[in-house]
């Protein structure tokens, strides 16, 4: 067999597991479930391991594999093929994917292990690393829209698992809606490269494009425009990020898998995937940066005020990204790659580590009511910490450190750079490290609030600790100049994605380094005073207006109900029996009225009837002599 | 000759118009009878004196003779008062200015003959016999299977019924 | 011969199961699923044996009818009739099997009705004479009326009359279209005939040209339906009986689209490209406004109506973009549209028999209660809101890809109904079967015989959305050749004639 | 009188005779049975004299009569239509009490009296065909005098009848005064000589219209069709609607087409006004309609609406076009009454809608002979309606008549409600009415109606080839 | 022989023809509107008289005949109807005999 036809069962080994779970689920017992259900990914990632070798082996020669399932659609010019493409910037998705799915997978098993649900749960799981995967390996565009839908819908079905709970529900539909919005913006774009170039494959998209387009000429803009926004909506950026804090009410390990690692990361995928479209809109891109900017401020600002711990880490999520669009902006392509990578490992620990944190205490989400569980559970703790060190990109130690202070220092140094977005990226580090360390302290340290009901299996701990060495070690497969001076990881993606362009500013990489190194430090310092030495620091400040606006995450949803939600369904009730009804209703209240009005000449009366008679030939006489 | 006419198209009219508007229904009826007699001169004047006489016989006999015999027959005369309350006078105006209506329309139409010719003879009797049992003849076969009817008709209609049903029993 | 068969199958059966309606209840539906199964397997044996998909006319049957008007009975088959027919056999099957349970009374004569329908139906697909299409157009009515006033719900009788009226007064004007083609058909060339065929490429002035599409298109918007025209769907949809909705939804308002593609584009080429912009606008007016509505209302089966309303929208959008990629998308939004429109339909039967109710406030929950329905559900509302993988993706991706490259602005517009799609199917899925449980309804999950309809129908929509090429590679020389067709007559126009020319005396 | 002449007065003769015998064996003993069968005997021998004399054709006895395919056509339809009626009236009729041979006498008269308004050619014969016809109407829709209704709409239908009349004759008598001659053909000729009608001439038509429009119930000379067809016997109100209705509108065609009145502005506008507004009327009339009889009569003044187009094409193949109308009208309305008049009794006449209710269920075959009557009344496909609308659509789009097609077609939908509402009726869940049995004669006089509805509409093109022979090209 | 227009005898006819239908409009009594309606009649058929004379044919006498015959045959008639009329409704009052009309008008 070729090997290249691994790769069409990458995406094929989880839907098939999708479907036995689907069609035969009920016949199942739990454990046979999660064992279908974590070992179909478990397989899929030994697959992606296999391929990676091959790939590897390979390395200088071939730089993409690609194979060809059937023919999906052809009609006029449109010929689209279920296909897929490997090359090294999708060998990295399918790795965070496959391996970071896998063990929450594992976790699954285990923190499902009650819930009646669990087929469904692991069935939607593995609809979506196959559409995940579907998205990274499509080789055009098409395709990528489908898996790329398939994750959102998973994102939905996953997020109102807990049906019975409407809230949950509404949060579903919300996520759904908003990046709906950003994918109908996104086929635009899509639909505008088809026919302008005639064919929707990706590769060849991007020749074209480089080949035709003018560089900043409108259609290039309108274009990467276009698709920007479906990354937006994907990956909750601002404008439209509101939907991933309330995309919580999901089972922690669907946060950890769809809103931290991957799903959420799929914006990032398509900028990086569609780049030279975006080179060729310089300003589109830099937008990418601004945006990248602002919301990882503002995801800052409210992760700092919020109570929910879930909620936290998905505002960190946000800001994360905001991370990564800024990479992506200033065109540090790999570093943007990379921290999505080193993001996926300690977000996904977090969330898993938050996951067993609420799952103990009985579904207790506020952070103020929990407190010194650190002695209580141990392991949860330690590797709680070592994410969240990863997160505040505490220095040296943890991967986290060297995939950010990469962006950080690109944010200036790359040709698109400037100083404010440096700014920006260091002072939300500094808030990262502020909102990370402010849960360490309330949740782990300080007086026990709620006391654990049982005890985390190993089955749950084991996925922690993997994802917490991962934590550490991942970031020493790229290190800066100033340190080591190892770059594998953004040789490997500058196989696919261009290299980064540095302006001439002098070797200041290492005083750059130094500065965030401090800046993270002293937010975990300061965290440490006010959370924990002096929390009467922090408790003023939770009841001030302020910390409310960031709470509500700066009032975006309450704008989108007033401006959008609130008109649509004021126009949907005024209008709810459909007023061309009254087209109907006049017109058979016409005929009734003609009809009461001529039968008033039908009154039985002999004498009306000659009168009509006489009326009648009056008429037609006059007319006829006299018209 | 002319004035024959007139004067008989006066009397025609006048007693038409008293025909319709009295109250009394013998009184009408013998108004309307003395009409057709003046119509009769009328058709006299127009060289037709077989239709003048028949006129006579036929309408202001015969048929005249059967009105005065139903209006006898049901009495009307215990109706007179309803006929006072019928006879509203306001009840006139709009039949009569339909009528009026027309009847301008028919003297304008009158007016724009124009090239009528007056043709001079006359129509004998004979001719009119003869024409009836020649050209007309399958006519007056067909008026005689219409009598037929009539007279079966006349006679099924007003025939009582053997059984009487009140009225309002026969209600379903 | 085998159009013939075709047609006269079902009308044997029809008055088979009528009759056999009397000695047992059974029978009937056991009649008609024979004779339906019958059409079926001998279309389907038919294509088999073909060698090849590519002419336009697989089979061509022609015979005299009322010579002196030049009406004849014509019917041909081509890759575009071909789907619709195995579409039509295909629910015509699974309506009888959904009403396998729900009609209790007069079951006879209910299939009669249906029976009677679908070879109306397949009677419209086939017809080549413009004269015999709206013989069968108008023959799909009364028993379509019947199914709605004798089988429907509370306010049936109503409906039933506003779906009578309206298709009929709309039909009648087609008929007075029909009627202007023939004489100016007839004086320009001196040969009165009611044939499609020959009356393709009829030279006409402008303003006639128009004036007779105007006729055309008043019956297939109505039928379509199209939004200042749709009143009578909603009613129509929500007030039929199952089977009645279905074949509603999924083949009649077909009917009208496969008008606009067979006799509106290529009948009419120069007018109908000037009417494309108000067309598509219409198309547009249509997604949008249809999908408001549905977002609105409460009763299922009305809200399932006006996501048709709106998908319907689609339709008219591609057919007026005059391009083969949004004639795909058409045909295969005529067919996804079917089916998950269709299943949605079948979804409100099966929940309104079981809670006896169609109002969604009294829902929710349901999914603890029946999985597998809230399953089917689910794939369903996913399909109405365009999920790729499942058919109307593709259908809606060709027709807006199409639409773009006539208009833009108007595809774009047309997209925004993708998120209210999503807006409504989302509705749906969360008032019946999540949230929290209002009422204490205990019922079962779906039976046997459910499963296996709703599976097909699953299997054909999955299909259809990653095999779309079944359905396309059929229908593409037929499209094409409308499009040929189209394009050419449209070139050589030397238009002097005007519709005041229509009165004449010899 | 020549040997010609006799011979193609054959079937009159027959017709006058039938009564005279009937009379005959009344006054020696009274049998139902009898009079009933040699009615039935008399009009088929009336009938299959057509076949005979249809070589001497065409013929005509001077001045009156005219013998050609044309009126030999009506002829026929008249004596077939007559005959069902008879058939149909067999129960009802029976049913009364009191004398009701004499119902087959004036039957009789009343269809000489159509035959002869499908041969006049001379205003003598015109007249005294519709009084032969009239007389009778009265005495048959007064037949049942026991009953309040037959009566008042005896007198009424007698009152108006004259006035129409006394209209027609004084048309007549300007016409005459206009041209000197009372002859169809004649006047034609002193019309194409004489140039533009006079006004006199115009007055003249003028008020023949009224006389016309009355006996077609044409608007606004229609408020009579109602009440005298609610109050008359069923069979008689069957009689009234095809039979009178259709010598009136062959004598209508002849004189018409004759004098080329479609070539007159003035009677043009006013024919298309009286068209539009008899189509609007009558169906609006009939949308509250409850009793069905009114209904029915609604609808055919709306019928006679659409029927009254063809005058304004003026080709033959327009003509061809009203007689196919009218054939499938015929049938319609027979088939419709025909129900009314099996499901009636002597004490209940099966009038009211409602009396309907649930005949679906109860009496299958009835209702769908009655469905499918008001089907083709509403023109719905696979019935005799529909190519009988298609076909004077057709001929009035030749013409380039728009407006009244589309007034047509508009006032049809109204039309169609009211239809839709008596089967919406018929189907809806059983009422508490009995009905009376249905004899085997009635099931299969209605059988045979109805396959004949469904055969004109499916395959209609032979009897399009008979009236083409009939009425020429 | 007369020497007056034939315009003038027709307008006489037409009066006599107008005055009856005056007649018939407002009388309410049944016997009345019978009678007017002989008028009526009558009138016409000396419109055939003055036609007649006017062409000097006898058609319009022979017409006259019908006419006549006619007339007798339908007061006959009328009068058997109007003896029924009386005795179902015990009046003559035209106006009073309504009972066949449409339920909805007053």
């Amino acid at each position: 067999m070729e090997k290249s036809t691994f790769i069409a069962l990458l995406p094929a080994i989880p839907l098939f597991s999708f479907l036995v779970l689907a069609l035969f689920g009920n016949k199942l017992s739990r454990k046979a479930t999660g064992f279908i259900g974590a070992g179909s990914i478990g397989i899929v990632a030994l697959l992606t391991l296999i391929i990676a070798t091959e790939f590897f082996h390979s390395l200088p020669q071939i730089k993409t594999y690609t194979v060809v399932v059937w023919e999906w659609i052809n009609a006029g010019n449109l010929k689209v093929n279920i296909s897929f493409s490997l090359d090294s910037l999708s060998l990295v998705f399918c790795f965070v994917i496959t391996f970071v799915g896998f063990l929450i997978h594992l976790y699954s098993i285990a923190f499902m292990a009650k819930d009646e649900g669990i087929k469904r749960f692991f069935a939607y799981m593995n609809l979506f690393v196959a559409s995940m995967l579907i998205l990274v390996l499509a080789d055009n565009i098409l395709l990528l829209y489908l898996g790329w839908e398939g994750v959102g819908l998973c994102s939905y079905l996953l997020i109102g698992f807990w049906y019975k709970e409407p809230a949950n529900g509404y949060a579903a539909r919300k996520a759904f809606i908003i990046t709906r919005i950003g994918d109908t913006a996104m086929i635009i774009g899509i639909f505008i490269l088809f026919i302008t170039f005639g064919t929707v494959n990706i590769h060849e998209l991007m020749q074209l494009a480089s080949a035709k387009w003018a560089s900043g000429s409108s259609i290039a803009v309108i274009t990467a425009a276009l698709l920007l926004c479906g990354a937006l909506g994907k990956s909750a950026q601002l404008p439209l990020q509101t939907w991933l804090p309330d995309a919580m009410a999901g089972p922690s390990p669907v946060s950890a898998l769809i809103h931290a690692a991957t799903m959420v990361t799929a914006g990032v995928y398509l900028i990086a995937r569609t780049n030279m479209l975006f080179s060729l809109a310089p300003v589109v891109q830099f937008a990418i940066a601004i945006i990248g900017a602002l919301t990882l401020l503002i995801a800052g600002f409210s992760a700092l005020a919020q109570h929910d711990l879930k909620r936290i880490l998905a505002y960190s999520t946000i800001s994360q990204i905001g991370y990564m669009f800024l990479a992506l902006g200033v065109g540090a392509w790999s570093a943007a790659i990379f921290h999505f990578m080193i993001h996926a490992f300690f977000k996904a620990l977090l969330f898993l580590g938050a996951g067993v944190v609420i799952l103990v205490l009985d579904e207790e989400h506020d952070i103020f009511k929990m407190g010194g569980l650190r002695k209580k559970m141990p392991v949860v703790f330690w590797t709680f910490l070592i994410g969240s060190a990863s997160l505040s990109a505490l220095p040296l130690i943890t991967a986290g450190f060297y995939s950010k202070d990469q962006i950080l220092w690109f944010a200036y140094s790359s040709e698109s750079g400037s100083l404010w977005l440096w700014i920006a990226g260091i002072v939300g580090a500094f808030l990262t490290a502020l909102y990370s360390f402010r849960m360490i302290f309330i949740v782990f340290f300080g007086e026990s609030k709620t006391l654990p009901s049982f005890n985390a299996g190993k089955l749950m701990t084991v996925p922690l600790v993997i994802l917490a060495v991962l934590s550490l070690i991942g970031g020493f497969v790229e290190l800066p100049e100033s340190f080591g001076n190892f770059h594998p990881f953004s040789k490997l993606i500058e196989n696919v994605l261009p290299v980064v362009l540095i302006k001439d500013i002098g070797n200041l990489e290492i005083l750059f380094q130094l500065l965030s190194a401090v800046i993270a430090l002293t937010g975990v310092y300061l965290a440490y005073i006010i959370y924990f030495k002096k929390p009467s620091l922090s408790a003023s400040f939770n009841h001030s207006h302020l910390n409310r606006f960031f709470e509500k995450g700066w009032g975006f949803d309450k704008l989108y109900d007033t401006l959008i939600v609130v008109p649509v369904v004021w126009l949907s009730e005024i209008d709810k029996n459909d007023f061309f009804d009254w087209m109907n209703i006049g017109l058979s209240k016409l005929a009734l009225l003609l009809n009461s009005l001529f039968s008033i000449t039908q009154n039985g009366k002999l004498r009306w009837y000659l009168m009509s008679f006489v009326i009648g030939i009056a008429f037609i006489l006059t007319f006829m002599l006299y018209k | 000759m002319d004035v024959f006419f007139y004067i008989a198209v006066a009397i025609a009219i006048f007693s038409t118009i008293m025909a319709i508007s009295r109250r009394n229904a013998i009184h009408a009826l013998l108004y309307l009878i003395l009409s057709l007699l003046a119509v009769s001169v009328v058709f006299y004047l127009l060289s037709a004196p077989f239709i003048a006489a028949l006129e006579v016989i036929i309408y202001a006999g015969a048929i005249m003779v059967l009105f005065i015999f139903v209006v006898m027959m049901l009495n009307i005369g215990l109706e007179k008062s309803m006929e006072k309350k019928w006879l509203n006078p306001r009840m006139w105006i709009i039949p009569s200015l339909l009528a009026g209506i027309l009847l301008v329309v028919l003297f304008l139409a009158l007016s724009n003959v124009g090239s009528l010719t007056e043709n001079k003879g006359d129509i004998l009797p004979k001719q009119v016999g003869i024409s009836l049992f020649s050209t007309y003849l399958l006519g007056v076969e067909i008026a005689g299977i219409l009598l037929m009817a009539g007279v079966i008709g006349a006679y099924h209609l007003s025939s009582q019924n053997k059984k009487v049903t009140h009225r309002f029993l026969e209600k379903k | 011969m085998i159009l013939f068969y075709l047609i006269a199958i079902l009308l044997g059966g029809a008055f088979l199961s009528w009759m056999a309606g009397r000695l047992s209840a059974a029978l009937p539906r056991i009649i008609s699923l024979v004779a339906l199964t019958a059409d079926l397997i001998l279309i389907v044996a038919f294509v088999l044996q073909l060698d090849t998909l590519n002419n336009k006319w697989l089979v061509d049957l022609n015979a005299d009818w009322i010579p002196k008007f030049g009406i004849s009975f014509h019917l041909a088959l081509d890759g575009l009739s071909l789907l619709m027919l195995i579409l039509t056999f295909f629910l015509g099957i699974i309506s009888i099997i959904i009403s396998w349970k729900e009609i209790k009374v007069r079951v006879g004569f209910f299939h009669f009705n249906l029976l009677l329908i679908l070879a109306g139906i397949i009677g419209v697909f086939l017809s080549l004479d413009l004269f015999l299409f709206y013989f069968f157009w108008e023959l799909m009515l009364v028993p379509m009326y019947f199914l709605i006033g004798i089988w429907g719900h509370e306010k049936r009788i109503a409906a039933s009359f506003k779906f009578f009226l309206y298709t009929q007064a709309s039909g009648l004007l087609m008929f007075i279209a029909i009627l202007a083609l023939y004489f100016v058909h007839g004086r320009s060339t001196g040969v009165y005939t009611f044939d499609y065929m020959q009356l393709l490429g009829t030279q006409m002035g402008y303003t006639t040209e128009l004036l007779i599409m105007l006729g055309f298109l008043a019956a297939f918007l109505v039928k379509l339906p199209v939004v200042p025209l749709h009143n009578w769907l909603p009613d129509a949809h929500s007030e039929a009986p199952t089977a009645g909705s279905l074949i509603l939804a999924a083949l009649l308002l077909k009917t009208g689209a496969y008008g606009l593609l067979r006799f509106v584009v290529p009948l009419f080429p120069s007018a109908s490209v000037s009417f494309a912009p108000i067309g598509m606008l219409l198309g547009v007016v249509g997604i949008l406004y249809g999908a408001k509505l549905a977002f609105a209302q409460t009763d299922l089966k009305r809200l399932v109506a006006y996501t048709s309303v709106s998908h319907m929208g689609f339709v008219i959008l591609g057919v007026f973009s005059f391009n083969e990629i949004a004639y795909q998308g058409v045909v295969m939004q005529m067919i996804a549209h079917a089916i998950s429109t269709g299943a949605l339909f079948i979804l409100a039967g099966q929940l309104y028999e079981r809670t006896h109710t169609r109002d969604l406030n009294k829902m929710g929950g349901l999914w603890e209660t029946a999985p597998v329905m809230g399953a089917v559900g689910l794939i369903f509302a996913m399909a109405s809101l365009g999920l790729p993988g499942l058919g109307n993706f593709i259908a809606e991706l060709l027709i807006l890809l199409g639409a773009f490259k006539a208009n833009v602005f108007m595809s774009c517009l047309a997209s925004v109904g993708l998120i209210a799609a999503t807006i409504y199917s989302l509705r749906i899925v969360q008032k019946i079967f999540l949230g929290k449980k209002i009422t204490d309804w205990k019922f079962n999950d779906l039976t046997i015989r459910e499963k296996i309809v709703s599976a097909s129908l699953v299997i054909i929509i999955v299909w259809l959305g990653i095999f779309p090429r079944t359905v396309l590679n059929t229908a593409k020389p037929a499209l094409q050749k409308t499009l040929e067709v189209q394009k050419e007559n449209n070139n050589d126009n030397n238009k002097t004639e005007s519709i005041l020319d229509l009165r004449f005396k010899n | 009188m020549t040997e010609t002449d006799f011979l193609c007065l054959t079937p009159f003769l027959i017709l006058a005779l039938a009564p005279i015998v009937i009379m005959l064996v009344i006054s020696i003993f009274r049998n139902y049975e009898i009079v009933f069968g040699f009615s039935l005997l008399s009009l088929i021998l009336a009938f299959a004299a057509l076949f005979f004399i249809a070589p001497a054709i065409p013929h005509s006895i001077q001045p009156l009569f005219i013998i050609d395919m044309y009126s030999l056509f009506f002829l026929g339809i008249i004596f077939i239509s007559a005959f069902i009626v008879a058939l149909l009236s067999y129960n009802y009729i029976k049913r009364l009490e009191g004398v009701r041979e004499e119902y087959y006498i004036i039957l009789f008269t009343s269809t000489l009296g159509a035959a002869l308004l499908a041969v006049a050619n001379h205003f003598v014969l015109f007249f005294l065909g519709i009084e032969t016809l009239s007389i009778s109407l009265y005495i048959l829709i007064a037949f049942q005098r026991t009953k309040d209704n037959s009566i008042e709409a005896g007198i009424k239908y007698l009152i108006l009848a004259s006035v129409s009349t006394a209209f027609l004759l004084f048309g007549m008598g300007l016409i005459y005064t206009a041209f000197g001659s009372m002859m169809f053909s004649e006047i034609a000729t002193a019309i194409s000589l004489q140039g533009p009608l006079t006004s006199l001439a115009i007055t003249g038509f003028g008020m023949m219209l009224v006389g016309i429009g009355f006996k077609l119930a044409l608007v606004p000379f229609h408020a009579w069709t109602p009440d005298v067809y609610q109050g008359a016997p069923a069979p008689v109100s069957a009689y009234i609607a095809t039979v009178s209705k259709g010598a009136v509108m062959a004598v209508l065609i002849r004189f018409f087409f004759n004098i080329k009145g479609f070539d007159d502005h003035y009677l043009f506008i006013i024919i298309s006004a009286i068209a539009i507004l008899s189509m609007f009327i009558g169906n609006i009339l009939a949308i509250r309609q409850q009793n069905i009889k009114r209904l029915l009569a609604y609808s055919s003044i709306a019928n006679m609406g659409y029927l009254i187009i063809i005058l304004l094409t003026g080709t033959n193949k327009g003509i061809q076009a009203s007689l196919f109308y009218l054939i499938s009208y015929f049938i319609t309305t027979i088939s419709a009454f025909g129900v009314i008049t099996l499901l009636s009794n002597a004490k209940n006449e099966a009038e009211m809608i409602s009396d309907y209710k649930g005949l679906f269920w109860k009496r299958p075959f009835v209702a769908i002979v009655f469905t499918l009557a008001l089907l083709s009344l509403a023109g719905i496909p696979i019935t005799a309606g529909f190519i009988g609308k298609f076909y004077v659509i057709f001929e009035g789009m030749k013409a380039g008549l728009m407006l009244l097609v589309f007034a047509m077609i508009i006032s049809s939908v109204i039309g169609l409600y009211y239809y839709l509402r008596v089967i919406t009726t018929m189907f809806s869940p059983a009422g508490e009415t009995t009905l009376p049995q249905i004899t085997f004669m009635g099931k299969f006089t209605l059988a045979a109606i109805t396959i004949s509805i469904l055969i004109l509409g499916i395959y209609p093109g032979w009897l399009i080839d008979i009236i083409t022979r009939f009425v020429g090209l | 022989m007369l020497t007056i227009p034939i315009e003038t005898q027709i307008l006489f006819a037409g009066i006599l023809f107008f005055l009856g239908l005056i007649g018939l409009l407002v009388r309410r009594n049944m016997i009345f509107m019978l009678m007017s309606i002989e008028i009526m009649l009558n009138s016409a058929g000396l419109v055939f008289i003055i036609a007649g004379n006017h062409w000097k044919q006898p058609d319009g006498q022979v017409m006259f005949i019908f006419i006549l015959t006619v007339a007798a045959v339908e007061v006959a008639i009328g009068l058997a109807l109007i003896l029924q009329v009386y005795h179902h409704y015990k009046t003559l009052d035209a106006d009073a005999v309504n009972k066949l009309r449409d339920q909805n008008s007053k």
